[in-house]
């Protein structure tokens, strides 16, 4: 290796569900771009499917690959911090995304979606769509504290606005587990105004439970994080996807070619970059409308 | 002369009536708490969901039967998935959206299920090596290729072609869908197939004693092959029911399948380590199983964090039922 | 010193012991012998602790004893050698020998003790087995050999041996023997089955005699001649236990030319003609087993079959079946039977596509065994599972199963290992029967009167090597010789 | 005579080499791929992230040996890694941030990792029930359980409490760090226990034959006992050293441990249906698994999406290597 080539180690959770393929696609894509436009540069890119296969990543990637910086999209942020904390003090960059560590100044660059604004933009459109009050179901994710953030912040936003959450269970952001627990939601309440899914590949699974019901009682499905068909739903105005909140995987892809340029550069970008939930209209979707992206 | 046996009968009893006691105090459990529990939409939508498991449980039961085991069921099946519908997909455009092209695609299933469990089966019994080991490795190997076909994302079925797949999922004869007229008729054959020919008593015999078996001139490799394939071929059936469902594949299908088709398989009563199964007790099992999920859903009197545990307690309690408070000699 | 009085014992509603009375005597042998399913295991299992009785009482040193396990009454000195092996197969000799009572040495083991003492175990048995041999690749007599050590090694003052003789050779039986009487006169008492009679007259003290459950004779063993026993046993005149030899050979069924099975034997070769019996004769471990089982596609093996004339390769044992060629195997536990399955499933797996109608005919199937308990005289429970039959019942469902596929040659290995004299009489008549029938058989047995009795030929190995063919009437002396190495005795390995 | 017994000991060879030779091949092919692989970080990075697999593994090796499974071991250590941060959390009022709140901690894992471990065991031994469906219930149990206590999200270790805890992952002797000692120190004993004393022997006559240890005057339910409870316990010495490098539990903690415990055992030469075990191969099987997913991360010439796919060809080349070629009899 010349001495003028520079490492960066990619380190991000594996693509277990649908927001989280998005985020690898993104990644993966990100990264061959990258690599063409920059031949100095060399990537590392390496998906952890828990807290302590990342660890190992990135230790291995600090021992045997000598990265000169880190993107890492952290599977928790606890376990995470005391490693990506070693890896500063070796003298690499580190570029922390989406969830940040549990302790502040460690990273030279934070990409980040917003998890309690994501709850918070559902629960507001909730309440504005429902204005005399209805009753709804939730469906929550896999249990970690980006999905209690999320519930929070929706639970805040339809405070005192008359909006009865009937039943809470998780789906783990599968389509499948979705569509059993709509199924059995729908055979438990006779009466179900509308559903936050809280994450578009659930709310797949819940339209389909709907659907095979043949329930006309439910106005609307909230989903979230953008996923293309559901985007297009909302764009070629569908009654069912009235509106989508947008959590965008390629956040990853922004983090990375900001730390690239940055590695290239001899001004370094550094500091803050919080990419806001925005609500997802009929009137706004094409803004928002990626053909071309897994998700 | 006759009743000689008693005590075995006695033992035998309860095994039989454990599991099938359990499932009733199950759902006389669901009746209480909730009456939409017996409600015709809730009863077809817990057999229907059961089918996808409890088709790959009846064929789960002949390979622990016959003393070896698959773990990569679920991943097979998330393959599958994947394989189907990327063919589909690309047959659209020559093909046009029709029934042929869902017929090739079932072909496709069915053709890669045999092949996925053929392929296990011969790892098994002409490398000899344990069938944790083999399996536990295609499980990995298949759940990474449906990541890498679907490009980390999901694989969706063309829209108009899945409207047109969708009955074979929503639709079925006189109010009773395909997946529970396929899910019976599997389970009839199957039960047929262990208790009354040839090669459900091969299959016990090697289980119980493989040299035994051997020496009374079964074809042991190809009894077991057959296993392995017939529980390929069973997940592509299964998987043909699954994907009208929702359209789609990821690489979360399947996810713990293979955990779920084992413990329904044992608690029905088939023994782990192989030499006797039962096909009827592993639809009991498979029952059991999606019933605690779907009672879980249908009431919330304790935090949903805690569902995992109530499953868990459950499962040993199904199965302590079917012991007459002895432990075994 | 150990005796059961008025004991009865049931499996579930079925009473198989009727109030059995036993007294054992220190420095005493006792032979218990009766027919097969008589209940001797029974009683034996009773007396040394492993089944407690239905009713009755065990009493030892006169007290009433209750053994709770067998633990309790080994802590009394009383071992038992079973009549199936009771060996943990993948542990080594060694590791058997002293399960349950490991040495040590603080809190580890002292394996070079307990090396040194297995040594010395089977030293005194004659048997040259290394210690640190896995049990799973011993040959039968070799653990019998192993059992035997097992039971010396606890201080026994009442051993009880059940049919401890059945898979060993005349030389090893008296080396036993040697042992058994050591230990009498060491003062321990000794119950000893075994349906070989001569070694009971041989060897026994005293001698009770069972039949269906009860105790039919009592006393001193010189009251009785084996004529006698056998009588009693059987409770009917016994007549000539050989059928007579009327042998028509025909065709050539079997010829066998370099049959080699790496390891075992090699360039074996005979011939065999329909309605004719073959002895093969040889000490254990001369290979016969293997050789056949090589043969029958069992093991590897090379070399040039020819059936019917028709030359063969046969690498797996259902390709055998297909000729009509089945082999009846030594080991009825770990290869012959599925003990945890009932008669009917075991008796019909071999020929399972004569029931196969589609579907399995059940009927047809039940009406099998009702022939098969008939023409086999197999006692006991239908009902029940195979490995609670007596092990002599075991036997014969073995031979009812192995020839229910209606083979046209058959290589019969140790045909009547643990079975009684009565049994015995009708098996040679069926042997015989099967060969006037027109079946070629191969007999394999390590009783030379057994060899003697039936054959039309016989043939001795050693080492794996054909060392003579001998006709009809050979001597027990001839066998030997051919069997030893003309010129040397037992020739170090 | 002597020529007899030539294939055994020739078969024994080949299952000794085996691993090793898989073993010393992934270590040549990391070499080669790499020249940092063998570099004293790397070394004792794998060794260190070996350990609490490794520790666990020793466990199972006996558990299996005697003829056992225990697929709670992951969803224990995650449980017990919460309930350590929990209790030591709550004492950092009352007695401080110092070193006794770190003891009492470990001592919390040690009987907490024993009560799981004797509780498994009871059901298994008293009740007489599969040790499949006891473990996958309580698996269920602890999962939940831990889920619950983190309602829903992380338990984190006071940070005060971690900095002081940290040096028992990263912190050593002589560059040696304290989960590499650990290990070492659980292996050895392992080793001695399942060779040199009557244990170790009794395990493998359960495995092999319970009827004849039963015979035997080997107390067959308290040997099978002590395998789950020693089992527990490693879970909680591996928990010990876990916390210090994470300083958090979670619902994802320790997630799929009892199946990389389970094949390491086997990739190791232990029998899955028991009677015969070997604690080093558990650790080549460990440093197998480990490395293969060390190596993934050496080079990048595949798309990180095919790495379970190799991952599963390797564990099933591993094992083939052991084989002399030819299928068990
Ligand atoms: N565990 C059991 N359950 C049911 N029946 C049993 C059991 N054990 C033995 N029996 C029955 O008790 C009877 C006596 O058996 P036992 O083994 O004592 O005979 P035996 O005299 O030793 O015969 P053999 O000479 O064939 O060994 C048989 O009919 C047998 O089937
Ligand atoms: N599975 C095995 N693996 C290795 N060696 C074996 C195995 N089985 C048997 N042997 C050895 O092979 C030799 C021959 O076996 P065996 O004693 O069965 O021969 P045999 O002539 O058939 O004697 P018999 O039938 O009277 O027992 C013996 O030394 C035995 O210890
Ligand atoms: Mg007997
Ligand atoms: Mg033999």
């Amino acid at each position: 290796q010349d001495g003028e080539t520079k490492v960066i180690g990619v380190s991000i959770p594996a693509a277990t569900h649908g927001w989280a393929g998005g985020m690898n696609y993104f990644a993966q894509a990100a990264v061959d771009r990258l690599e063409e436009t920059y031949p100095q540069l060399d990537f590392v890119l390496a998906t952890a499917s828990d807290p302590a296969k990342q660890v190992n990543d990135i230790e291995d990637m600090v021992a045997t690959r000598n990265i000169d910086a880190l993107v890492v999209l952290p599977f928790e942020s606890e376990p995470l911090t005391g490693p990506v904390q070693n890896v500063k003090a070796s003298g690499a960059w580190i570029t922390v995304v989406d969830r940040g560590l549990s302790q502040d100044g460690i990273e030279d660059l934070y990409v980040a979606g917003d998890n309690p604004g994501f709850g918070r933009v559902a629960g507001e459109y909730m309440a504005q769509a429902m204005p005399d009050g209805g009753k709804i179901v939730v469906l929550r994710g896999i249990p970690t504290t980006i999905d209690n953030e999320r519930v929070e912040g929706f639970q805040a936003a339809i405070e005192g606005k008359n909006i009865e959450v009937l039943g809470m269970e998780h789906g783990d952001w599968n389509r499948d587990k979705a569509f059993t627990v709509m199924q059995d939601f729908l055979s438990k309440y006779p009466q179900i105004d509308a559903v936050w899914a809280s994450d578009d590949d659930m709310a797949v699974g819940v339209l389909g439970a709907i659907e095979a019901a043949g329930r006309d009682d439910i106005k609307f499905v909230l989903g979230g994080a953008g996923m293309k068909e559901m985007v297009k739903r909302t764009m070629d105005g569908d009654a069912m996807i009235p509106a989508n909140v947008t959590y965008p995987p390629a956040m990853i892809a922004t983090a990375i070619e900001l730390t690239a340029v940055g590695m290239v550069s001899p001004a370094p970008v550094s500091g803050d970059f919080i990419i806001g939930s925005v609500l997802v209209t009929p009137d706004n979707a094409e803004t928002y409308y990626y053909p071309d992206s897994p998700f | 002369m006759t009743d000689a046996a008693a005590p075995a009968p006695r033992r035998i009893r309860m095994t039989v009536i454990g599991p099938i006691l359990a499932l009733v105090l199950l759902v006389v459990a669901g009746a209480l708490m909730n009456p939409n529990f017996l409600g015709w939409d809730n009863v077809t939508n817990v057999l229907a969901r059961s089918a996808f498991i409890g088709i790959i449980a009846v064929g789960m039961t002949f390979v622990i039967t016959a003393g070896g085991l698959d773990l990569s069921v679920g991943s097979m099946a998330a393959f599958i998935a994947g394989l189907m519908i990327l063919v589909m997909n690309s047959l659209v455009p020559t093909m046009g959206v029709g029934i042929p092209v869902i017929l090739v695609g079932m072909a496709v299933a069915l053709l890669a299920g045999l092949a996925a469990g053929l392929l296990n089966g011969i790892l098994i019994t002409r490398l000899g090596i344990e069938a944790f080991i083999v399996t536990l490795g295609s499980m990995g190997i298949y759940r990474s290729l449906v990541t890498w076909l679907a490009d980390g994302g999901t694989l969706s079925l063309d829209f108009n072609l899945r409207s047109l797949y969708q009955p074979v999922y929503y639709g079925g004869i006189a109010g009773i869908t395909w997946p529970i007229i396929v899910f019976a008729v599997v389970v009839v054959l199957g039960e047929i197939v262990m208790r009354s020919t040839a090669f459900g008593r091969h299959c016990a015999a090697i289980g119980s004693n493989e040299q035994v078996a051997k020496y009374s001139s079964v074809r042991v490799d190809r009894v077991r092959l057959t296993t392995y394939a017939a529980l390929g071929l069973l997940v592509g059936i299964a998987t043909i029911m699954y994907v009208p469902r929702l359209g789609s594949a990821s690489s979360a299908t399947g996810m713990l399948w293979e955990l779920e088709a084992i413990a329904a398989v044992i608690i029905g009563g088939t023994v782990l380590k192989g030499g006797f199964g039962r096909v009827w007790g592993t639809v009991i099992g498979v029952l059991i199983l999606t019933l605690i999920g779907n009672l879980l859903n249908l009431t919330d009197f304790v935090s949903p964090y805690l569902n995992g545990a109530i499953q868990g307690a459950i499962i040993v309690l199904a199965v302590v039922l079917q012991r007459d408070g002895k432990a075994r000699a | 010193m150990l005796a059961l009085k008025n004991v009865s014992r049931s499996f579930g509603p079925i009473e198989v012991l009727h109030g059995v009375d036993i007294a054992l005597r220190p420095g005493r042998v006792h032979a218990l012998i009766g027919e097969n399913g008589a209940g001797k295991s029974t009683t034996m299992k009773i007396m040394a602790g492993y089944q407690p009785p239905s009713s009755g009482q065990v009493a030892l040193d006169g007290r009433p004893v209750a053994f709770a396990d067998m633990g309790q009454a080994e802590a009394q000195g009383i071992s038992m050698i079973h009549q199936e092996f009771n060996l943990a197969e993948q542990l080594t000799v060694e590791q058997n020998i002293f399960l349950g009572r490991e040495l040590k040495r603080g809190p580890l083991l002292d394996k070079p003790a307990m090396r040194a003492r297995t040594r010395e175990l089977l030293d005194r048995l004659e048997c040259r087995v290394a210690p640190d041999r896995v049990v799973s690749t011993l040959s039968n007599s070799d653990k019998q050999m192993v059992e035997i050590a097992k039971a010396l090694l606890r201080d026994t003052r009442v051993l009880v041996m059940d049919e401890p003789t059945a898979v060993l050779t005349r030389a090893e039986t008296a080396i036993l023997l040697r042992q058994v009487r050591a230990l009498r006169d060491a003062g321990t008492a000794v119950l000893f089955t075994s349906h070989k009679l001569d070694e009971v007259e041989d060897i026994a003290d005293d001698l009770t005699i069972m039949r269906d459950g009860r105790v039919v004779w009592t006393g001193e063993a010189s009251r009785m001649d084996q004529h006698a026993m056998a009588n009693a046993m059987v409770g009917r005149e016994k007549s000539d236990l050989f059928p007579a030899k009327v042998s028509t050979p025909g065709e050539v069924a079997l010829e066998v030319r370099d049959l080699t099975v790496p390891g075992f034997s090699h360039d074996v070769g005979f011939t065999l003609r329909r309605g004719e019996i073959l002895g093969v004769a040889g000490l254990i471990g001369s290979g016969r087993t293997e050789t056949f089982e090589g043969l029958c596609g069992l093991r590897p093996a090379t070399g040039d079959v020819r059936i019917f004339g028709e030359s063969v390769r046969i690498d797996h044992p259902w390709q055998a079946q297909a000729l009509g060629l089945c082999y009846l195997t030594e080991d009825r536990k770990t290869r012959g039977l599925l003990l945890s399955k009932g008669l009917r499933e075991n008796l019909t797996l071999q020929a399972l596509a004569k029931f196969d109608r589609g579907l399995i005919d059940t009927g047809a199937e039940e009406r099998a065994l009702d022939q098969a308990i008939a023409d086999f005289d197999i006692r006991g429970d239908r009902a029940a599972l195979v490995g609670n039959l007596s092990g002599g019942n075991q036997q014969k469902l073995l031979f009812a199963k192995t020839l229910l596929a209606d083979p046209r040659i058959i290589v019969i290995d140790e045909p009547t290992r643990g079975i009684d004299i009565g049994t015995k009489q009708q098996m040679y008549a069926l042997i015989r029967k099967l060969a006037s029938e027109g079946r070629a058989i191969v007999v394999i047995s390590s009783e030379m009167q057994e060899v003697i009795g039936l054959a039309d030929r016989i043939l001795v190995m050693r080492h794996g090597r054909v060392t003579g063919e001998l006709g009809a009437n050979a001597t027990e002396d001839a066998i030997v010789k051919l069997a030893m190495g003309v010129a040397t005795e037992r020739e170090p390995a």
